[in-house]
């Protein structure tokens, strides 16, 4: 596969790798946070750390649509599907996500459907399909996911289908970068700048991480090498005394994003004046909601939801993980109450949650594991 | 205590964890639970083992083996629930006689006997069920089985899917080998029969609802003549399997869990076809995950790896056989994998079906 | 964060100039190009897929500077690595 | 020409025409064809039969006798997809094993192994699996038989019906006899082991819509004990069926066609419960119709009829037991019944299930 | 059962037996109508005719409300049925009645929801059950029945429900029995009088047959000595030259019917001026439906009916057996294309109709049979 | 033409004066007797029941004479069959 096969070579990750070492002073611990969950399971799924030198520490950071979900919202969907004549209709990784009385699959055994879609295209088609239900579509996602919501609605509203709503749960990816740096339990050396929300916003609303922050950012693509070399860049601005915003991804991502994306999701939405983030709770201006020319989309507003704030397990240390002060496996519920099959939190779900990637792909010990995968 | 330390008791503990008597959790049936991951093993052992116990069925293998008279039969059992009915490369037809041919196949079996339950859907095409029922019987025909007894039951529309078909299959057992997943051992070689993933992505696209083409037809074939080859070649093989439900990925588990080894496999040895590949790229799936109806995976003794190889290699349906694989004592019940970029990681089973995800 | 997938454009679809055919490695389903309507998509670009979107044009021009640059720093660590062996073997 | 003589030129061409290669005229399945009934046998016929045709399926016995090694096998399966799931008596699962247990008793083998699929509508609650479970495995241990391999799957609400059971049954044939419905001849005796309906009464009952109480449970049971009874008791035995979908009225007539004989039955010789025959007028149906989950006809020799009988009644299952007609040669394939009223009428197959009427 | 088997006994059958075969003329031929197709169905389940002389001929009527609803009248309720959300109901004799484009377990094969009741009450019930889908209850049969009808429809008036309806269909007795008695084809010498009708209507709805037509009449009930003995009745009339009504059913038929039952209908229904009996055609006065003050119970008026008169296929000859011109096998496709599977007429589908009694009971030649049955 | 069955009244449902419980050999189920509403029903009585109504009482007294007029033909039947026995054995 072009543009795919190219970055994930091994013998150029061992090349990195020999750069990003030479790079290290010795003695001293470098931390940094990928923003983006994709890069924690690009990290996991490829075997990243084992190029790493063992003083180089990535974090996880909050950057997976489904794990900042909280439980609550799950409840209001499963609320709204069990309206008579809802079809529910959400990506495949909420199916999972645990709301206070079950996920989506459970809710479905109990009689509501919730269906997964690929696209939120596909959730309209089923709309002009089934004009005698009610098709609902659960939007998740960062910048990224927005626009194709707002298109989405475009379309609808274009086309007249009156049986169609968006229950929107977009969140914005900058106010939660800022309520990690300004968490005072946190000492970072640079950020792994999230590649596909920076198609749509660019590279500059990240500068203020470099200005204000002082902490380089290198917005990284998803292959291996892309984050391999995302590191050296880092490792280089540290050894040099920078603090820049650079684009390692820029056969994919422009500097200035995609205005027409950004233009969309102008259009239709409008931000909230705050939104409850799982485990980092409220975080003003954070994310999205169908904007009043579009009211008739929103599912909040043709379906009366509960809303009702429900807090996290007691045991959850999803927000300490997703702030990353805390590795996966030191919550305490990580891999004996908390697994993929009977997850607590929500990073358990998602593979971009960083405990369902370390759960799934990273729980060994480096030691055995190097004697065992000896060729 | 070093964070490293911390982490390994952790990690200790998980493990632990996991060797525990399964319990269901659940109040109600989920998808999960038939999608061959863990959800179903738990359903399956913490339910049915439970309730049945006994040292025939405890192995959980492709087909019980059973003494009669001087006979040793291999018996199983799979019911067939596929959407849709037909589908490019088949259909439930030819998938359900070749699905149990195959277990009898991997567990050393000459498949002899079917033995066909029809659960047809009030409304179901008459004309659907003559070509499904054509389909089995070429099928049959081509594996040198007959069926031999059946059963026929039909239930309201809305209690059904069109046709459901379960067929139980009956063969003898007449080499001297003891094929068993726990017989597997450090240094036995892994090898899979060939592309992995073919039957589960085109079924995923046949449903329409992704709208995705690709010039895919399923893997449905019957495997026993090249399993026949396989064991005509070499005393080595420990075990096999065919990779349906769950995938490879699946089968691998077992066998680390069943014979307490680590198996650890080669990414880029793993053949896969572009448009698989594709299609679970742009649907976030891993083809490790995916079922195949006519690939098995066999566990062979590392010195005669090549051998077996050969000798699958030599028949059509094994001629892009590999060997992915080999079998280390440690870490014991893990499924390691080298990735092509060099690294590696745990590949665990899943919970229920491989979702199509965003992100 | 967001799955993206790089595709090949093998086809706008006549009548719906939003929509567009995109193979992956041999797959090909119908992508909305909407979103990069300033930028003139043709057969035989690449395009950033997400969701059933077309989020951005694949840059190829970065994309082999890109790459030249790994290469780069590749064949200068064989190069290392063989001086390395070289003085071992001396 | 007289009336009566152009009558029976009538007759005989009806007779002709029911005797030809009957073929499945409805573009549609509807429920009548998984009724046991006339329907049922047209679909199995002219779709199963034609195209899976082979000499050991032709018999279309309750189970097909197989040759492997040394040893004579029966294979029969059944699914299951009874509503409700549970019902005085007992339940699906104890329903699953005993009718297939059943089905091989008839065939004149020793029930030994079971393999049991099932398909589970997303929904459906864990705890009433593990109840249906654990009836399965008292009902095989109460038979000796043991549920050696198993399959799960799960389908989506709407697809199902809570659960359906598909069980094989494999057991060994060790007497000399040929049991076999065509071997049944003039004079032979035609014997019923216990009183009719039970299980099919109760279950419409159960259903509920009928709003109609009853002190009446199923009678399912495994009759394989009774069997060993019966056929240690005579070398007469002829033929053996259990009488479930179609009830007792399908198999005589089916010993009608298969030995080209009539069979002529005495109506007030039918043991039938108060309660059974109280149903059955309220709702306009024939107790001879409605199936039986622990009875089954069997055909002795007249000579041999009260040693038979005899056996039959020193078993707790079989107390009941009754002679209820005999084989005369004229007129062949017909099942003709003398009424208590002192008359005589045919006694044919149904198209589908016997419906509720109100004329 | 008390009041049954009572009347199956075997000895007082052959003492009746005996009386009517003293009472033949010798050389003289006998017809009897029995009207009802409970009688037929009676006559041919216990072997009645075993009983009678070679000259008395018994002669099947028109009374079987399934085999005389016409073609259209199914296909109309199958329109009705296909409605969305309708849910239809009637009594299980009408499941296997050929419409023109096949019964209702085809059409539910096809898609539709049909199902069977066993009293109209029930269907009352699902009605409340399921308050969101139209019950419809398709009525047939005569005035036994149609009291019961009249009185759910009363009941579901003073419950307020309004998500049920009757697609009436019920005939009466009289107009088809005249029908017949001036059908110039037809030479009977008496009546076998229909028992459960009369239980409602009484007995002196028939006193025009024995005084216009000098045709003796006799009431009877179901068990086989009622018909036995009814026989004997109508013997011993025509013996001693009388036509007369009489009642040998009086442990349930009252003279006078059952005048409650009788308000019922008059009450909900009203007389339609016309009405298409399969095979006999138009018959004026002979059939009910909803009166206009249950119109909003009608579902004639709440669905639109095509309401097309289909004709009955060529080949059918069901006219002459419902009239008793031709016995069930003298019909040209009786047994070859006509059989209860795939029945061409009516008569070969209800248990009651003639062509399916003597199909299913009666097909044999009574010399064979009368080896056979030997004990 | 209308398929009734004797059933035996076993109790007058309390609070729905129309409805009783008949039995039926054995079986048991709710009928409606409003039809009957002038006849007084009570436990005991015998009722003609179809689809699920009681379309009229059983008169227990025409029911014992039209059996007795039954059994008295039967009798002279017998005894004639004896009588001819007789004269042949003579
Ligand atoms: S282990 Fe579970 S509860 Fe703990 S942080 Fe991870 S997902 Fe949250
Ligand atoms: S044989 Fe069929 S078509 Fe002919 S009269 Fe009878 S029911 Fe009608
Ligand atoms: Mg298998
Ligand atoms: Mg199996
Ligand atoms: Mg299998
Ligand atoms: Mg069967
Ligand atoms: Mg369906
Ligand atoms: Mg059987
Ligand atoms: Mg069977
Ligand atoms: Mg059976
Ligand atoms: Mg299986
Ligand atoms: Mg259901």
């Amino acid at each position: 596969m072009r543009f795919v096969d190219e970055y994930r070579d091994a013998g150029k990750a061992k090349a990195l790798s020999a750069r990003i070492a030479e790079l290290c002073e010795p003695g001293r611990e470098y931390k940094f946070m990928e923003v983006c969950g994709g890069h924690t399971h690009t990290i996991y799924k490829h075997g990243i750390e084992d190029y790493l030198p063992e003083n180089i520490t990535l974090v996880h950071g909050p950057g997976c649509p489904v794990c900042v979900i909280p439980m609550g919202r799950v409840d209001d969907a499963i609320h709204i599907a069990r309206r008579p004549g809802v079809l529910m209709t959400s990506f495949g990784d909420m199916m999972r996500v645990p709301g206070s009385g079950g996920n989506f699959f459970d809710s479905n055994a109990e009689g509501t459907s919730i269906r997964m879609v690929y696209s939120p295209l596909d959730a309209l088609k089923l709309a002009r399909q089934q004009p005698d239900r009610q098709v609902v579509f659960m939007a998740i996602g960062f910048e990224t996911t927005a626009p194709s919501t707002a298109v989405t609605v475009l379309r609808a509203a274009k086309e007249g289908i009156r049986n169609f709503s968006v229950f929107c749960n977009h969140v914005t990816i900058i106010p939660a970068i800022k309520a990690i740096l300004d968490s005072p339990d946190q000492r970072l050396d640079g950020f792994i700048g999230p590649g596909h929300v920076s198609t749509v916003i660019g590279c500059g609303p990240y500068e203020f991480i470099a200005r204000d922050y002082g902490k380089p950012v290198v917005v990284a693509g998803f292959e291996p090498l892309d984050v391999l070399q995302s590191i050296h860049l880092l490792m280089l601005q540290l050894a040099q005394g920078r603090s820049e915003v650079e684009n390692q991804y820029s056969r994919v991502v422009p500097w200035q994003g995609n205005p027409a994306a950004l233009q969309a999701i102008g259009q239709v939405m409008e931000l909230r004046p705050y939104f409850e983030w799982r485990g980092l709770g409220f975080i003003s201006y954070s994310a999205l909601r169908m904007g009043t020319g579009y009211a008739d989309f929103d599912a909040e507003r043709r379906f009366e939801l509960p809303g009702v704030r429900v807090a996290d397990p007691k045991s959850c240390q999803c927000g300490e993980v997703l702030k990353g002060v805390l590795k996966p496996w030191e919550c305490k519920v990580f891999g004996t109450a908390c697994t993929p099959e009977t997850p607590i939190g929500t990073c358990m779900v998602s593979p971009e949650g960083a405990c369902a990637a370390y759960y799934n792909f990273g729980r060994f010990s480096r030691d055995r594991v190097r004697r065992a995968s000896a060729r | 205590m070093k964070p490293s330390d911390r982490e390994q008791r952790v990690l200790d503990r998980v493990e632990r964890i996991r060797g525990r008597r399964p319990v269901v959790r659940e109040k109600l049936i989920t998808l999960a639970h038939g999608a061959g991951g863990k959800a179903t093993q738990t359903l399956i052992e913490a339910i049915f083992l439970e309730a049945f116990r006994n040292p025939l069925l405890e192995p959980l293998g492709d087909a019980a083996e059973l003494a009669v008279g001087t006979s040793r039969l291999a018996l199983t059992t799979d019911s067939f629930v596929v959407t849709p009915l037909f589908f490019p490369g088949g259909d439930i037809g030819d998938l359900a006689v070749n699905g149990t041919v195959n277990d009898l196949a991997v567990a050393g079996a000459r498949p002899l006997y079917l033995a066909a339950g029809f659960i047809l859907e009030e409304g179901f095409p008459v004309a659907d069920l003559t070509r499904i029922a054509g389909s089995m019987r070429e099928a049959a025909d081509a594996a040198g089985v007959r069926v031999v007894t059946g059963d026929t039951k039909v239930v309201q529309r809305g209690k059904g899917d069109g046709c459901y078909i379960n067929i139980t299959g009956v063969g003898v057992i007449e080499h001297q080998a003891r094929l068993d997943l726990a017989a597997v051992r450090p240094g036995d070689a892994v090898i899979v029969s060939g592309p992995i993933g073919e039957h589960g992505v085109t079924i995923m696209l046949a449903r329409g609802d992704l709208d995705i083409e690709a010039d895919l037809v399923s893997d449905t074939a019957p495997v026993h003549g090249l399993v026949a080859e396989l064991l005509g070649s070499t005393d080595g093989v420990r075990a096999m399997r065919d990779a349906t439900r769950g995938g490879v990925a699946t089968i691998l588990n077992e066998a680390a869990r069943a014979a307490k080894v680590a198996v650890v496999v080669d990414e880029d040895a793993i053949p896969v076809r572009p448009e698989v590949r594709g299609a679970a790229e742009l649907l976030g799936i891993d083809p490790l995950y995916v079922a195949c109806e006519g690939r098995f995976v066999s566990f062979v003794d590392g010195a005669e790896a090549d051998r077996a190889l050969a000798a699958l290699r030599r028949h059509p349906l094994g001629a892009q056989s590999a060997v992915i694989g080999r079998i280390a004592a440690d870490p014991p019940g893990l499924v390691l994998l080298n990735t092509a970029f060099g690294g590696t990681r745990i590949c665990d089973l899943l919970v229920g079906d491989p979702l199509p995800r965003i992100c | 964060m967001c799955l993206g997938i790089p595709g090949e454009v093998v086809e706008i679809l006549a009548g719906s100039p939003d929509l567009a055919k995109v193979d992956v490695s041999g797959v090909r389903r119908a992508i909305n190009i909407g979103l990069l309507a300033e930028e003139d998509v043709r057969p035989g670009d690449w395009v950033l897929i997400h969701v059933g979107f077309a989020l951005s044009k694949i840059d190829e021009s970065e994309a082999r500077a890109a790459l030249e640059f790994l290469e780069d720093i590749g064949r200068a660590y064989q190069d290392e690595i063989a001086a390395l062996r070289d003085s071992h073997i001396d």
